[in-house]
This record gives C-alpha cells, structure tokens and sequence, in this order.
C-alpha cells in the first residue's frame, strides 16, 4: 500500500486485498477483459509514440503507467454516460469504442477533432487544461433537465486541478447535485512540475471543502478503479451528486514527445513506479486465480500487435486534408467572410490536397 | 398587423419569453435572473413562469455560466446567457473564445454552439467602473462567434428570438443606456434578417454608421446637420459579425463619405474594420478618408465625465465638418 | 449561539462565552474604541445612503449589520500590514486611516480610484468579484521575498467565494504559504441569490481542501472577529501561512441603492439578524462589564453625528473633474493616442469642468 | 561593439539574464520556467542562478500567474511572465483587461504595473491546436497596455530589457517559429527605441508593414517582388501599442500604397488598424487602398494546412500585384 488512504484491492504483486468499502466480484472474463484493454492501449500507444519519432505524428502524448486508471474508469461507463476527456485518455477513448486511428488524427494533425464524439458519447480531446469539466457539468445539469438516468464523467490531471475552471465546475457540481465524476488522474508530474507545487494535502480532499465526497484511489489498480468509479456513477445517477475521484499514478513516460523528463525528475523514481505497473499485477491474478495459462496471453499479446499495425497502416494512409477544409464547419450557417476566404484559397491555386 | 408600444427591456422579456415557450430546449442562466428578474429586469417573472430548471439562477462565475451551457449546448439544450455587465464578461473569455467558438469547428459540426451570451453594454448610465464597457471588437475579432446589438425595441424583440433559433453562438449586446426608451414592437413579423444591416435615415451627403446606443446620437447629429444643409445616411450596423458590408458600401458609393461612430476605443476596433473594408471596397467613390469618432485610448473614465469619452453629437458633427471638408 | 461550529465571544445579548481556543482579554477603552468605529461606520454608512438617495452619489453599498467583522477583521491588523478589499468594507477603510470623503468619491463617481492606497496601505475597492484576492496572494508573495514581517489580508462575499479567481487563490496560498488571511464575508447573500445557492456545506471548510486552516466566526461579534482575525495574522507572519475567516453575518440593507431586496427575501429573516446587531451587544457589555455611562454613549454619537455632517460637506463640495483627467495615468509614460485624445479634447474645448 | 551570433531564444535568455541581474526586483514566473526552462528554454538555467525566489514555477493557472505578479507589482517587484502558449492567455484575460490595463489608472498613478506579459505566439511549428495563435489584436485593442514584438534576436535581447525597465505592462510577443533563427546580436548598445517601427529594407512602390514571424515573409516576398520589377519598402512594425505610424506613414506617403502582413484574422485587427490610421493620414498620397494580407476568419487549422492559412509569399504577392494594378 502507498497510503492509508488509498483504495486497494489488489497489490502490484496481484495479490487481493480487501477494503472496507469496496470488494471487486469480477470474474476472469471481465478481469481479462481488462488485461487485454489494457495491453492494447499500452501497445498503441508505444505504437504512437514511434510513430511520432519517425515524423508520423506531429505530437505524442504518452498514457504509460496510466492504463490501469483508465481503463477502470472507462469501462464503469453505461452506454448511455457521457465522458469530457482532457488529452491524454486514449485508454478511456479505447473503452468507448472510439476507433485508434481516430484518436490519432489530431496528432497528426490532420484534424483538431477526430471523431463523433455523439456518436461514441465521449467529447473530443480537450487541450486547454480544465475547460473541460465545466462543459461535463453542464451536461450532467442536461441530464437532470431530461429526468434521464445517465451520469458524466470528466477527466483531467494534478496540474489542472489548479485552474478556476476546474475549481468552479465543484462548486456547480456541489450546488446543483450533478451527476458528474470526476477522475483526477494524479500522475504526480505537470510536464516538469511535480504535484507538490500545486498541493500541499492530497487532492481528493479538495472535494469535501466542496461538499461532496473525494476518494484517492490506487490509481494502477484496474479493480479499485473500477469499483470506485462504478460506484460514484451508480450514485451519480441515482441522484446523489457529485464525487471526485483521485486515481493515484505515476506518468511513467514523458509528457508529450516533445519533452525532456531527464531534466526535472531522476530515474529511480520512475523505477518505483515501474514496481507497480497496472498490467503485470492483474496478469499475475489471472495467472494465479484463474489459472489463465501463457497461451491466452499471447493472443492478446498478438492481437495487440495486429491492432498496432493497422494503426500504423492507417496513420500513414491519412493524407492532409484539403485546406479548404478549413472553412468547413466554421459557422453552422453560412457567413460572408468565411465563404471570402473559400472563395480566395480557390482561385489562388492553394486547395486540392496542396 | 399586432403592434405594440413597449421599453426595449420589456421587449427583450417578451421576445424571450416567446423564444421559451416555443422551443422547451431554451434555458436561461445567469446571476440574479430569477426572483430579481436580473438587475435590469430582463428576465422579469420568466422564473415564475417557466420553473427553476428553465431560468437558472446561477452561482457567481461567469466562466462556468458559460461552460456549463457549452456543456448543455452538447446535450442539445440552447442557453441564453446574461452576463450582468459587460465589463464581467472577461472571466469567461477562454470559454467564449477557446470553446463556444470553435467547438462546432472541432466536431466537424456535430456539436451545435447554438447558444446566445446577452450583454448589456456600451456606458451612460452614471454607473461606477465596469458597467459601461464596449467590448464588442475581441468578439467580432474572433472567428466562429456572431456579434449582434438591437438598438430598438423592435429590433431587440425579434433579434433575441432569431438569435435564439439561430445555430451559431451569438453575442447579443444590448444597449443599456437605451432599455428604458419606448417604440413600437410589431408582435406579428421580424422587421429584417438578424445579419442586415439598416438605413434608418436616408440622406446623400455622408454616410454615418452607427450600432447600439450611438445609433440616436448618429440621428441627433442627422437632425444637426440637416439645419447646417449637410444630409446624412445613418446605417445602424445591427450585426457586427458579420458586418452588412454590401449596405455600408452601396451607401458610401453614394455619399463618397463614411463616418462610423462608436463607444468602444478606436485601436482595432469595429470602426477601424469598417474604415478598412470599405475603403478596399469603395476606394474610387471616397471623397474624403474613412473617420472614426470612437472612445478615447483610456480606460472607461469615472461616470461624472463619461459624457466627454463617449462620442457626442458634437464630436460626431466635428468629424463630418471634417469630412465634408476634405475635397473643398 | 448560531451554530456549533460558529467562534463566538459575545452573545447578542452581550454576554461573554467562554471558547476553547479564543478569549478577549481587551479592556475598557479597546473595547469602547471598536464601539466607537463601529457607530461611526454605521452613520456614515446612513449619511451615504441618503446622500445617494439626494442624488448626491451614483451608487452606494451599505455595509449595515457588517461593522463587527469588518472594524474586528480591520483593527486586527498592524500598520505595516496590507488589505485587500472588495467593494463594501467602508469599515475596513476607516481602521486603516482612509478619510471617509476619499471612500465616497469612486461613488460619486469623481473617480475610479479615492485614494492613496500606498499610504493607508488600504487598496482600492475592487468591483470585479474576486480579483483582488489574487493581488493579496501576490503582495504576501513579494512580502516573502522581502523577508519582511508583514501579513496581507483580503475581504470578499459569499458570492465571489465561487469566482475561479478566488480559488485559484487558494491554491496559491497553500502553495507558497503565503502570508494572507482570507476574509470572507459571508452576509448571507449576494445580491437577490442565498448562499446555498453558492455552497451546500459552511465556506470555511473550502480552506480545510486546500490545505490550510478554515475558521467560521460570528460576524456580528467584533470580540470574536478580532481575535481570530489577529492569531491568523499573528500566525501568517510568523511564517504559518494563509488562514480563511468566514465571517458569519448578515447584509441587513440592500445590495446597493439599486436594489429592492424586497423582490427576494423575507422582512422576518432580517428582523431575526436584527436581534443580533453587533453594535448592541458591544454597548450592552460595556455598559454592563465597564460600567461605560450614556454619556460616553452620547459622546460617541455626537461625534459620528458631526463626522457625518462634515462628510455630507466634502461630498458636496466634490466637483465632477475636468474631463481631460481621464488622460492622466492611463500609462506612467507619454503614449500618443492618449496625447492626441489629450489634445482632441482641450480642442473641441470641452475640458475645463464641463 | 561586442557582437555575438546567437538564436531568437538564446537572445531572450540573456536579455532577461542581464535585466535580472541589473535590478533584484525583476522576477520571471510561469509554468515549467524552472529546472525544464520553459517549454522552449527561453529561461534555461536561470532559476538555477537566481534561485527559486526570483524564477518561480508557478501552479498551472494563467489567471493566478498574472493576478499575483500584479499583487507583486504593488509590492514593488517587477514579474516577467511567461504564458506558455499564445492560446493559453485567455484565462487570464480578465486580470489583464481589468487589472493590468487599469491598475496604474485606478491608483491615479500610485500602483506601478510594471509587468511583462511574455507571449510565444504566431504559428508555423507544426503544433496542435491553441499553440499558434496571434491574439494581439486583443490587446491592441485594450487601452492601457502596451505591446511590443520582436522579429530579430538582437530585437530579442533588447526589447526584452527594454521592456523590463518601462513602467508599463507590456505584452511581449515572441515569434515562435523565429526562435532557432540566429542573427546578430549586439551586445552593448540597442538598435532602436523599443516603441519605434523600423524600414527593415527600402523600397519605393509598396509600403509592407508585418511583425513577428511575418517580417521574414514580407522580406521574402520583397525578394520576389524585385525580381519582377517591384520594389517594396518592408517596415517591420515592432510595437503594435503604440504604433509607430510617422516610420509608417512617412513610408506610404513616399510608396503610395501600403499592404499589412499579419499572422492573425483579418477582422477588427491591428491590420485594420493600421489600414484605417494610415488611411486617414495619408488620404491623398494613396494610390491604391491599404490591403491587408491576414490569416482568415476560422479558428486556427491543423498545422498539417497551417500553410495555406498563414499568409505566404503567394499571398503577399497577390496583394502586391493588386495595389500594384489599382492605378494602371
Ligand atoms: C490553460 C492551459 N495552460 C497551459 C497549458 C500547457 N500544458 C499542457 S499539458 C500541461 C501540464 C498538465 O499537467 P496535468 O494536468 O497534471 O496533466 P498530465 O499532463 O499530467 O496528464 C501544461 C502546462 C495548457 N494546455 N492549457
Ligand atoms: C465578475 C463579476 N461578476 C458579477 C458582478 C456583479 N455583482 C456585483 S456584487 C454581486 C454580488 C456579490 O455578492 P457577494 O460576493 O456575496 O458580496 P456582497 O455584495 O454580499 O458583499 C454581483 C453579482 C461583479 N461585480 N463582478
Ligand atoms: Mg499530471
Ligand atoms: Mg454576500
């Protein structure tokens, strides 16, 4: 255990733990099923990240060490929940169903969307840090309005929890009793600044000063992630506002590709962390509990890989789109300056996949 | 033909109250709109009639008013927003710029931003800093927002509701100085499209544009001038993003003189767009150079002066002495 | 009492209370000097309101049933201190020297500013809900780096307890442990919304999830706000960071003379605050304690009776400036768009007290 | 004269060395300034010198960022921040628009706001959304500040230092894409004063004002334009607030025609500004209309299109070509 405070159900060992509160009664298809989210997600995004070093991607941001917090999160969603992810939650987009090349659209930037986000019911990666959380409130006030039973959940790190944004979306969450939750994936690193410098207690307890419960999770724990966040949805949509979720973890890569970790952190730190990896601990529960043999791993391990390149094979298919494709979609309704600017492009030759 | 006689800030109730019964998707959010009605009343009794969850009195962060109704706009609710004062608007400025105006872009139009921020502005009320600022220019600079003003009641009853139906984010600035002025509302047909532009006078001499507030002064000065035989065409812009450019410019070619009176400052301004886009337009027809009377470079002054920052019929006559003047 | 959890040292009655951490041990002539502010704030509160109402001010905003938190919070600070208000702490800036014509001129709309807030060390009132506290986390930052032994506080309401500023201000203090107290004024509402609408749990308690100490003292009692008011700055000076005082009272007026507090609140809530007026159970404690006699009483009011004839002088005698004062200080050096309004306007001769 | 080949970065990090060596009170804060040295190591290796008190690494929140270096600046310090991408100011807009812009104002000239607001804007870096912004015309717009850009690392070293010393806040924006472009630097007198628009080369037939990352494009398309017989006089404007419009106006009453170049949406922009000043000032001398060369009205695009969005050699051309035709 890192803390007291923290919930647990299963060491970095694989080894169960209990809780007072919070029990895990998954079984091995479930709990595979989070293996393999979770093998995948890694493997696209190693994926990814080379891809971005050979000048495929314009940017990379790594979700490494995290898959576990995301996953559990992402899959406690219902089907009709709504989720406002920040931009690093290609794991979350993964449980939603939002196709790989899909999320990598952006960074290749061909796109600054990417997806339907009606469609998968997951918002489009936000990179304003905490804007986000105001627009899943507002949603969540949309659910009340429709009597429906569905909740949001809104995703955002340690660095942005010190943006006013963030901090107003608790104050609404609390006075209008939305169904919201939040998962605050304290990653302990803001690009070079550690979560010290923007908290001096644990974050989950930013929550309580705003009248709703926080909870700090095991962050690399997939169970107690999911367990938390299926039980803060439940509540969510049975009526009972609002819960921040503080999911314990550690950015094991650097922050995007354009960054430099040697120069702020030392690497024995990143050595703990890797003792705790998300994956290993749930392979060894399966191995151990369910007696799941070397052989289905390797599937996954294969089908991760296929996935992989695909991604591959559908990033470098996407072409730039036709610069005129910047005029689409601007206003809904058509708009004399913009359709100026359509019309000039043309005649200067520049449209036409230039 | 229904007409009526009523405040533009009545109209504004009535022309929101239309909007709500028509369409149940249309919230209003926003400080004191409640029980209070708002601090100008706009909102006057809609909470009684159409329920807390309709007419959301919100708490006091004008960032989350409006990143809760993007939040709401994508679950396909359409919030009329009122910030209480122009000059409170700036807490929510990365929400307005870097979400309501280009969310609709970013889900390659799956998202509809179809909501509309009221903003009472422009100054002469009296009232202490912050009430009476003019800052339509960081909107209308801004792609993917629409700006608006009403400067009758007429217009403010049927802008609001064609504001509301429209899809795109609309900043719907009101006039404060004018709510309490009276004119006949016809309750029965919109007198224009929301983006045109209007010649409220017909004259020859000089083209005067005008939006919001400034758009009596511009007539004042009309009535000023007549007596000194100069005849003015006073345009009121009404839509300042986008701007009825083919109206100001058909106008100028007849007149070959403009004149665009505003109570923003001048640097980079509305003013300063449409001096440069009907120059590049009418550039043969200008008699005299495109003239702005606008604010000074300062920061709004303290009430008791206000008078001397905002343009006055005199200033407006001084820069059409100055125009009419140019080719003698 | 009002509540447990309320720190409170006098009863409305005027009766001492006993509380574990806080005790007055002011004598007599203190005591009578906070009795003194407080009926002087008081009637020059009323002397603005009519003057308002002669159409004398723009506006006013009466500090009525806020003496005690305001003088208590106000008297607690050293002269080397520095305050942050918001708009309605006129009491505030009578215990920091500022002469009670300067507050009215920004009311009279003569200026945007009143006064010299380097030498009262008193800032300007700030209209903008909030954005002061920001500026009192940065001073208390500077006083760090000066190594000086000096605290900031800073005032605002219930209602911009909500604004993103406010608690990014919060984060700051607890991250720099600076030397600021919170002083929030929590009157019950802001303008026509209660505060439930801003929180569904006490204020003070926002501190306790950022990490730093949170107080709720009876507002109307000026023993009680004085002591804790002067441990927390005690406290920030000698290095022990930000503390937040939420001062539980009672707006007993208008929000402003433009408003018509009777369109939302009820005549019987405020005739139950009427019963805790703070200046009455100062006198009965006095009286009773200190055997003060009517005739001290009667000084007092003779005198603020005669500090609210001279102010009703000052303010008659202010003139509106000369308009081309807009022009100064815009930039503390020469710009030319504001000579050239200079010059536009001293042409058109409307300068000169038009 | 100590002259030193250096990049636009390098530029920076010794210009603000030197300012805080020269003055105690000068302290830099921002998001990652620390040990990583911003994200584009503009303050690599100053915190190590200065220490953590004078370089502070702030908690991720630009409203927070500015409204304490205010609260310092009454304290008497002098705070550099850095914004740590152009797209990332807005939420601190309102402490900017209503505090920094008004502070010294509102004190009737007691509280100093002697802060500089560091801005690495314009794009061409191949970055993802909100990191390409050109937001100046905001500020421009907002009386009160000052702002000032650098397109050269000599510029760079001095402007920096000169805007540390001025009393004014100063909005200081830096060219992103010109960062690792070396030039000249020297290192003992500075070239310019820091409000002063500078003829970056003569010419005759078109006057070409641009800033930031556009006075390379105008260079280039001054190249072109030579080779087809054109001749244009490129001023790069240096501060947008306040303009210097004698360099410029003197400029077109010798051209005739004026083209502005800028990164940013053409509306209510400073190169309507500028159009609109100049317009007036030099009615007579003007052969053709002041045209503006401007990214356009949408939100910034992917940057794998950022090319036909930022205005390019072609697009200058165009213009060029067309003033070039007016009075033929
Ligand atoms: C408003 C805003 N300011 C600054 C940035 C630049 N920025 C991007 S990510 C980042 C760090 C965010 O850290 P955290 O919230 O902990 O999320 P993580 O990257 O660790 O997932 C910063 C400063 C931004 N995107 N938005
Ligand atoms: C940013 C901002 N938004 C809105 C307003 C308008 N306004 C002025 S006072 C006020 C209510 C403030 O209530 P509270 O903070 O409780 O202070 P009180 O007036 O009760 O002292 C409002 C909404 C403002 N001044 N600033
Ligand atoms: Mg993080
Ligand atoms: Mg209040």
């Amino acid at each position: 255990m890192i803390s007291d405070e923290l919930v647990q159900l299963l060491t970095p060992e694989g080894e169960r733990v209990s809780h007072p509160e919070y029990r895990s009664e998954l079984g091995r298809d479930e709990i595979l099923g989070f293996y393999r989210d979770m093998v995948i997600v890694r493997r696209l995004c190693n994926e990814s990240t080379s891809l971005q070093r050979q000048g495929q991607l314009a940017l990379w941001a790594p979700l490494q060490g995290q898959e576990a917090a995301q996953i559990g999160a992402g899959r406690a969603l219902a089907p009709m929940d709504f989720s406002f992810p920040s931009y690093r939650e290609h794991g979350v987009a993964w449980t939603r169903g939002v196709p790989p090349r899909d999320m990598l659209r952006i960074f290749r930037a061909t796109t600054t969307g990417g997806w339907d986000p009606q469609q998968y019911r997951h918002s489009l990666p936000m990179v304003v840090l905490g804007d986000q959380t105001l627009h899943a409130v507002g949603y969540a006030m949309g659910i009340q309005r429709d009597g429906a039973e569905e909740a949001v959940m809104t995703f955002f790190g340690d660095g942005a929890s010190s943006q006013g944004d963030v901090l107003e979306s608790f104050v609404w969450a609390a006075s209008f009793n939305a169904p919201v939750v939040f998962v605050l994936q304290n990653n302990q690193w803001a690009i070079s600044e550690p979560t010290s410098l923007q908290t001096k207690i644990p974050l989950y307890h930013r929550a309580h000063g705003f009248g709703f419960p926080g909870v700090r999770v095991d962050g690399n724990d997939v169970l107690a992630m999911y367990e938390v966040a299926k039980r803060a949805l439940d509540n969510a949509r049975a009526g009972g506002g609002p819960t921040l979720i503080e999911a314990y973890t550690y950015r094991m890569g650097a922050h995007t590709t354009s960054d430099d970790p040697t120069r702020y952190r030392v690497d024995a730190e990143v050595e703990v962390w890797r003792h705790r990896d998300p994956i290993e601990r749930v392979k060894a529960l399966l191995a151990r509990e369910f007696g799941v043999h070397k052989v289905t791993f390797d599937e996954v391990a294969a089908e991760a890989e296929q996935l992989a390149l695909q991604l591959r094979e559908d990033v470098l298919a996407m072409d730039a789109p036709d610069p005129t494709m910047m005029f689409d979609h601007v206003y809904a309704e058509s708009h004399p300056l913009v359709e100026a600017g359509r019309r000039e492009m043309i005649e200067l030759g520049i449209s036409g996949g230039h | 033909m229904t007409q009526q006689s009523m405040t533009m800030a009545k109209a504004l109730n009535e022309g929101l109250r239309r909007a709500m019964e028509k369409d149940r998707k249309v919230l209003l959010m926003g400080e004191d709109i409640g029980k209070l009605g708002g601090v100008f009343r706009i909102t006057d009794g809609l909470q009684k009639d159409f329920g807390e969850d309709r007419v959301i009195d919100a708490p006091l962060a004008e960032s989350a008013i409006v990143g809760t109704s993007v939040g709401l706009a994508i679950r396909g609710y359409r919030t009329v927003v009122e910030i209480q004062f122009d000059g409170f608007v700036y807490p929510a400025f990365d929400q307005i710029v870097s979400q309501v105006a280009k969310l609709h872009k970013r889900s390659a139009g799956v998202y509809t931003m179809g909501l509309v921020i009221r903003l009472p502005f422009q100054g002469g009320i009296g009232a202490i800093e912050h009430h009476s600022e003019s800052p339509e220019a960081y909107f209308v600079h801004t792609a993917g927002l629409r700006v608006v003003v009403c400067s009758t009641p007429n217009d403010a009853y049927w802008m609001i509701q064609q504001s509301v139906e429209h899809d795109d984010p609309i900043i719907f600035c009101e006039p404060k100085s004018r709510y309490w002025e009276k004119g006949e509302v016809d309750l029965d047909n919109p007198p224009y499209g929301l983006f045109d532009a209007v010649v409220r006078r017909p004259g020859t001499d000089v083209t005067v544009v005008a939006w919001g507030s400034m758009v009596k002064t511009a007539l004042r000065a009309a009535d000023v001038a007549a007596e000194e035989g100069v005849s003015l065409e006073v345009i009121d812009a009404r839509s300042l993003s986008p701007l009825d450019l083919d109206t100001i410019a058909t106008s100028v070619e007849k007149t070959g003189r403009l004149v665009v009176v505003q109570e923003a400052p001048p640097t980079a301004s509305v003013g300063s767009e449409i001096v440069a886009a009907v120059t590049e337009r009418c550039f043969y027809s200008l008699r005299a150079p495109g003239t702005r009377v606008s604010a000074y470079h300062v920061p709004y002054p303290p009430s008791r002066i206000e008078d001397a920052y905002r343009p006055s019929v005199d200033r407006v006559m001084d820069a059409i002495d100055r125009v009419m003047g140019y080719d003698q």
